[in-house]
């Protein structure tokens, strides 16, 4: 039980992870697949973040009478994570815009089934 | 200046021109700097090269050293690959200013700075050499890409485009994932750092979930069945030029990274022991083979038949790397870059026709090789190249992976590469029958033959397919070398 | 057209012509008789005028087993595979 | 390739061949006869030897090896192309004298080429430039008999190709001699090399294309493709045993079919199969004499075939039938046509005095020398069945018999000129057969004209005749096709290939449903307590894509990480 709890924060990012993709999976609407897949981003996000504390560590900014700093490396690098999230999901939503001047709908349900051709 | 300072502006000469070119108005500029970037960049690959060959090559971003700092670091197999993909950009691009100029006809500046990012993006994961990097530049070719293809005319480009974020964004977030647990565990990013400590904590399911991770993620960019069912629209609806730069280059650095990870990264004896690594992907590899060039026998748009030709293509070289052995990575590299050649100079050709005539569609193929004769031969040479006639570098890599399945005594395969190829006979044969063998019908507009300038670039890559069919010493040399620089020149069990 | 005529004066001397092949031919199976064989590899090259008997049963068996074979099994109208392709 | 005393001929055929799209009209025909007799001037210079070695993928090719066996088909081949393009200088279409010409140059490139590459490499061109003969016809039943043509072989190229990896593999070369492999390699090559020689039942694109090609394309296509093959089961298979029997039962399959023929290039095109079937014996007997048999054989049977074809093509031209019920008493009009006819017709039939007698006797005798009564047997009736349709049948259904009615020219001079030079050259093998023996590979130890041979084949041929005379009333005939495997392929392959896809479809979609079926009563469940308007098991695009991404997921973890 308590190796259970003492991992609690990998718990939250399985459980985040898995709402996420879920929702890419089963929701047919654009904006709501953009989201979740925001939520699953978000998870790994925390993931990383979580695996560079310290227990007892301080934030990692140099300063008087710290000793124990958590590591710095995966803010850093979650900042670029996170970046690299927000262009993602403002391409994504600007397409679901487009997609909606388009056709009209942003369910992705069947939206290319109007165009008769050659999808199989 | 030495090759090692040089590197890095192959990826950065053309970060800086999108820039540029964003900035840059009308029609010709952006192109010019376009094509200015992309050939420095090409350049500066075929220099690396030989010297990548002879010796690994590294290089620490702002004079951090490795692994602290971000490190390039270039051996055989990075600069193979990023030849291939600037030497493909480079290429592709005096081809593009008429197709794109049909296509895409305003803001070209946008469309250009995207390719730049684009390609940047994909020559920044080859020849990075950390983990977290290669994630960065593939989010950036990736964001690039769905904006390139968004620019496709039908509006079902939008949709392939939405559909290809989506699965491209997952596909980079389980990379993410696997780079978060081997950092967890390890506490490095640098891919040679990694190699080093990974053997230390490998028996955990950590490790082997990051693994896992990896190979799922970069089997989806690179289109591995089942994971390919983006990349059948995004090919088809892309604006020409998209296609025949993404063809030749996407999915072959997704490849590539795959191959850095399971080879390098874990060492193949163990990557390929922990999981059933060989049997997954040669069961996957010849579904691919398979499912591919039957549906590409039914497709009527051409454009979707060669994406899926691709889906079986890609099946070609995961066959090669699933036999783990010298010879299979050597085919599987060699069969990297001749796939390159045949796809990019097929999409050129179908290009061709569509700027031409202004549709893929079979139907209209009909009678096209009476009245624009070099294209559509262009387009049957290229043809041979990929149903593997000999004399065509789609020979030579089919020769390559036959051996390597004998040489692990797997008769079947060799059975099924050749049932396949015969198929390829199939596909390929359905358009040269339409181009030759029907009347043009009457409601149709005749089409003459295309200018000189979508003509000459199809021809340089159908004459490649045939240079590389005949001299293989640079293919095969070079191939060999990136397979050794993976495999580190022993066999693995 | 000379050799044209020529031809037609042969027809026209079949009967005369088929006397001389049929004289011909006894004068071979004769020959055959007369002459020892030169090889006894195979039992019926002792046999005089084997070949001439081997070859008239050989032509007959061919005729009318094809025919046979044809109204049996083979033979189709000429437009049989015309409807289907 | 080019060396002083070596000049590939493939290649200076392929290099006049490019000349000819610039020319026309007198020019061109001055050409078309300058090119093979060029082609005959080098190899009149040409040495024993190997010549023109390359490496390739950690191979050596040697794309030409020069010997006698490889320099009695070089003759022969470029004779036949001298011959078949008088024959076809009227013909006004350039493609198919480049496809010809190609066609010619390929098969020289395999008869010379000196490991399985080039020869892989020469035997596919072969077939992509042979279809044009029979497409040039421009008629859809020759561009269908064409595409299976086309099929076909590619399905032969792919078995050659698998038997040659698998050769290289098994011995480490790709060298061509006697292929001393066993196991698959053996017999895919073997495969692949009687596909081309047309040995039942995988001889059914002969007969079914070769009545479809153009008149003077049939020409070249009767003479080469089937011949390499020959050439090359000397080379490879000699001794094989199997041969001996398919060889043997190939002549009387072709007899059997040729009489059930009506269209006259159909009956050749069953004679070209029954006089192979001497051939393949000759190999499979695999003696010294069988195999000098075997290669005279081919040289005879090219020459004479060709003049055959001429024969009927010229009828063809000049008066646009080709069924021997429709045509009759044609002997008025063109007299010599069917004169240099006959002269083919008493060839292929082994007459004394003409070439097929000097080479057919020479496999017999070999059969006869190795005691083997029932083969022996079996070739004494093919050559009564071959002599009775080509020398009997057909020339008096055409020339003689019932009157049809046609009033044609006699053919035009240079098929007239054609068909007089194959003919003197049958003639000239069949009195002076020391010339032809002179350029085997072995010494020859065998006289056609001894007096017990002499009698054996001459009672033979004209007691065929007596029967044939006395029952004319019963030969089969008559404006039907019979068929032959090709039916599996052209009826019964596609209607299985549509039940099986019938069959495939429906189990497909029973697998899916039963699968979905799982998977929806797994997820509505779900579904039901978190889901409002959600369903999964609904095929969304995205969301089947990454359904598949979380099954591969799943699968790698559970194999690999829980264990």
């Amino acid at each position: 039980m308590m190796t259970v709890l003492s991992f609690f924060n990998y718990w939250i990012v399985v459980v985040l992870m898995m709402i996420g993709f879920y929702c890419v999976i089963a929701r047919g609407n654009m904006v709501k697949k953009v989201m979740g897949l925001n939520l699953f981003q978000t998870s790994v996000f925390i993931l990383f973040i979580s695996a560079g504390k310290i227990v007892g560590g301080s934030t990692p900014i140099v300063r008087e009478g710290v000793e124990l700093y958590s590591n710095p490396l995966p803010h850093v690098l979650i900042l670029t994570a996170i970046v690299v999230g927000v262009a993602t999901t403002a391409v994504g939503l600007a397409l679901t815009v487009r997609i909606n001047e388009a056709y009209g709908s942003i369910e992705d349900d069947h939206l290319g089934d109007e165009d008769d051709g050659d999808e199989q | 200046m030495t090759i090692t300072e040089l590197m890095p502006f192959s990826v950065l000469v053309p970060l800086i021109a999108s820039l540029v070119c964003a900035l840059l108005p009308g029609r010709f500029w952006p192109w010019a700097v376009t094509l200015v970037a992309t050939i420095t960049s090409a350049v500066i690959a075929a220099i690396t090269l030989p010297a990548a060959a002879q010796v690994t090559l590294s290089y620490a971003f702002g004079n951090w050293p490795p692994p602290i700092g971000i490190e390039y670091r270039v051996d055989a197999a990075n600069a193979f690959v990023a030849l291939l993909v600037a030497g493909m950009a480079a290429v592709a691009l005096p081809w593009a200013k008429k197709s794109v100029d049909r296509e895409v006809p305003e803001r070209q500046g946008a469309f250009y700075a995207l390719f730049l990012l684009a390609l940047s993006g994909l020559l920044g994961i080859t020849l990075s050499g950390d983990a977290f990097n290669i994630f960065v530049f593939l989010e950036i070719s990736s964001l690039a890409t769905y904006g390139l293809i968004a620019h496709g005319s039908d509006r079902r480009a939008l949709l392939a485009s939405f559909r290809y974020l989506i699965m491209g964004t997952v596909g980079a977030t389980f990379l993410l994932i696997g780079i978060g647990f081997l950092y967890v565990m390890t506490g490095t990013l640098n891919l040679a750092d990694l190699a080093e400590r990974l053997p230390e904590v490998r028996d955990t399911s950590t490790v082997r979930a990051a693994l896992a991770f990896i190979i799922v993620g970069m089997g989806l960019k690179l289109a591995m069945l089942p994971l390919h069912l983006w990349l059948p629209n995004a090919y088809t609806y892309a604006p020409s030029f998209v296609t025949v730069f993404l063809a030749g280059t996407a999915t072959k650095v997704a490849l590539y990274v795959m191959l850095r990870f399971v080879f390098t990264v874990f060492a193949p004896d163990w990557s390929f022991v922990v999981l059933p690594l060989s049997t997954v992907l040669m069961i996957l590899a010849v579904a691919g083979m398979f499912a591919g060039s039957w549906v590409a026998m039914f497709q009527p748009n051409i454009k979707r038949m060669l994406a899926y030709s691709s889906v079986a293509q890609v099946g070609y070289m995961v066959l090669g790397v699933s036999l783990v052995s010298i010879v299979g990575l050597t085919a599987a590299f060699l069969h990297l870059f001749n796939h390159a050649l045949m796809k990019t100079a097929l999409f050129m050709a179908v290009g061709t026709v569509i700027y031409q005539v202004g549709s893929g569609h079979l139907k209209d193929f009909r009678g096209l090789g009476r009245t624009m004769p070099w294209t559509l031969t262009a387009f049957a040479l290229a043809g041979l190249s990929i149903i593997g006639v000999p004399l065509t570098a789609g020979f030579v890599s089919k020769w390559y992976l036959i051996q390597a399945a004998l040489d692990q005594g797997q008769w079947f395969l060799v059975v099924l590469i050749l049932i396949t190829s015969l198929m390829a006979i199939v596909y390929i044969w359905r358009v040269i029958e339409a181009a030759w063998f029907q009347e043009r019908p009457g409601n149709q507009p005749a089409a003459g033959e295309a200018p000189l300038a979508l003509l000459i670039p199809t021809w340089v890559l159908v004459a490649l397919n045939f240079y590389f069919g005949i001299d293989t010493r640079l293919t095969v040399g070079g191939a060999t070398a990136a397979a050794e620089a993976l495999l580190g020149g022993g066999m693995a069990p | 057209m000379k050799l044209a005529r020529i031809i037609e004066f042969l027809i026209s001397k079949r009967s005369l012509l088929a006397v001389i092949m049929l004289v011909l031919m006894a004068a071979l199976v004769l020959a055959d008789i007369i002459l020892p064989p030169a090889y006894t590899r195979f039992p019926w090259e002792a046999i005089s005028g084997f070949a001439a008997f081997f070859g008239f049963v050989a032509c007959a068996a061919l005729i009318f087993f094809s025919r046979f074979l044809g109204e049996w099994l083979l033979y189709r109208d000429e437009d049989y595979y015309d409807d289907h392709e | 390739m080019i060396t002083s005393d070596w000049i590939h001929p493939s290649l200076v055929l392929i290099a006049g061949t490019l000349v000819v799209p610039l020319l026309k009209g007198r020019a061109m025909q001055t050409w078309m006869v300058l090119l093979p007799l060029a082609v005959l001037g080098v190899l009149w210079l040409a040495q024993p030897g190997e010549y023109g070695q390359m490496a390739f993928l950690g191979m050596e090719l040697v794309t030409g090896r020069v010997d006698d066996l490889s320099m009695v088909f070089g003759w022969v081949f470029s004779t036949v192309l001298l011959i078949g393009a008088i024959y076809a200088l009227h013909v006004n279409d350039q493609v198919q004298h480049v496809a010809a010409f190609l066609y010619g140059a390929s098969a020289l490139g395999v008869v010379f080429a000196g490991d399985l590459i080039t020869l892989y490499v020469f035997w596919e061109l072969m077939v992509i430039t042979s279809v044009w003969l029979i497409w040039r016809r421009g008629s859809e039943v020759s561009f269908n008999a064409g595409f299976r043509y086309l099929v076909i072989h590619a399905v032969g190229g792919v078995v050659l190709l698998a038997g040659i990896i698998m050769f290289q593999f098994e011995t480490g070369t790709t060298r061509f001699d006697q292929i001393d492999a066993d196991g698959p390699a053996f017999w895919l090559i073997l495969a692949a090399f009687m596909i081309n020689a047309a040995v039942p039942p995988l001889h059914a694109w002969l007969t079914d294309a070769y009545p479809e090609a153009t008149v003077t394309g049939a020409v070249f296509m009767s003479a080469l493709t089937t011949k390499t093959a020959v050439y090359t089961l000397i080379r490879g298979y000699p001794g094989t045993e199997m041969l001996v029997w398919l060889g043997a039962f190939m002549t009387l399959y072709g007899v059997t079919f040729a009489m059930l023929s009506n269209d006259i290039r159909r009956l050749l095109s069953y004679h070209i199969v029954s006089q192979v079937g001497y051939m393949v014996a000759g190999v499979g007997l695999g003696t010294a004499l069988a195999l000098s048999g075997s290669a005279s054989h081919a040289f005879t049977h090219i020459l004479y075939k060709a003049l055959l074809f001429m024969g009927a093509g010229a009828v063809i031209h000049m008066t646009g039938r080709s069924k021997l019920s429709e045509l009759g008493g044609l002997y008025r009009y063109m007299p010599w046509t069917f004169v240099l006819y006959l002269v083919g017709g008493v060839s292929i039939s082994a007459f004394p005095l003409f070439s097929g007698y000097v080479s057919k006797t020479m496999i017999v005798e070999a059969a006869a020398v190795d005691g083997r009564a029932l083969i022996w047997l079996m070739l004494a009736v093919a050559s009564a069945g071959t002599f009775l349709s080509t020398t009997l049948k057909l020339p008096y259904k055409t020339w003689l018999g019932e009157d049809s009615g046609l009033r044609p020219q006699e053919a035009p001079w240079n098929m007239l000129l054609a068909m007089s030079i194959a003919a003197a050259l049958c003639f000239l093998i069949g009195i002076f057969p020391g010339l032809l023996y002179a350029l085997l590979p072995e010494p020859v130890d065998f006289d056609a004209y001894t007096m017990s041979v002499f009698l054996k084949e001459m009672q033979l041929l004209l007691f065929t005749g007596l029967a044939f005379c006395l029952l004319l009333k019963y030969v089969g005939g008559g404006p039907k096709i019979s068929l032959d495997v090709d039916w599996l392929y052209r009826r019964g392959g596609p209607r299985l290939i549509s039940a099986t896809g019938t069959a495939i479809v429906t189990a497909d979609r029973a697998v899916r449903r039963v699968a979905l079926g799982q998977l929806m009563r797994l997820t509505s469940h779900m579904e039901r307590k978190h889901g409002r308007d959600g369903k999964l098991a609904k095929s969304w695009p995205i969301g089947s894509m990454a359904l598949w991404t979380a099954i591969v997921l799943a699968m790698l973890l559970t194999f690999g990480v829980w264990r």
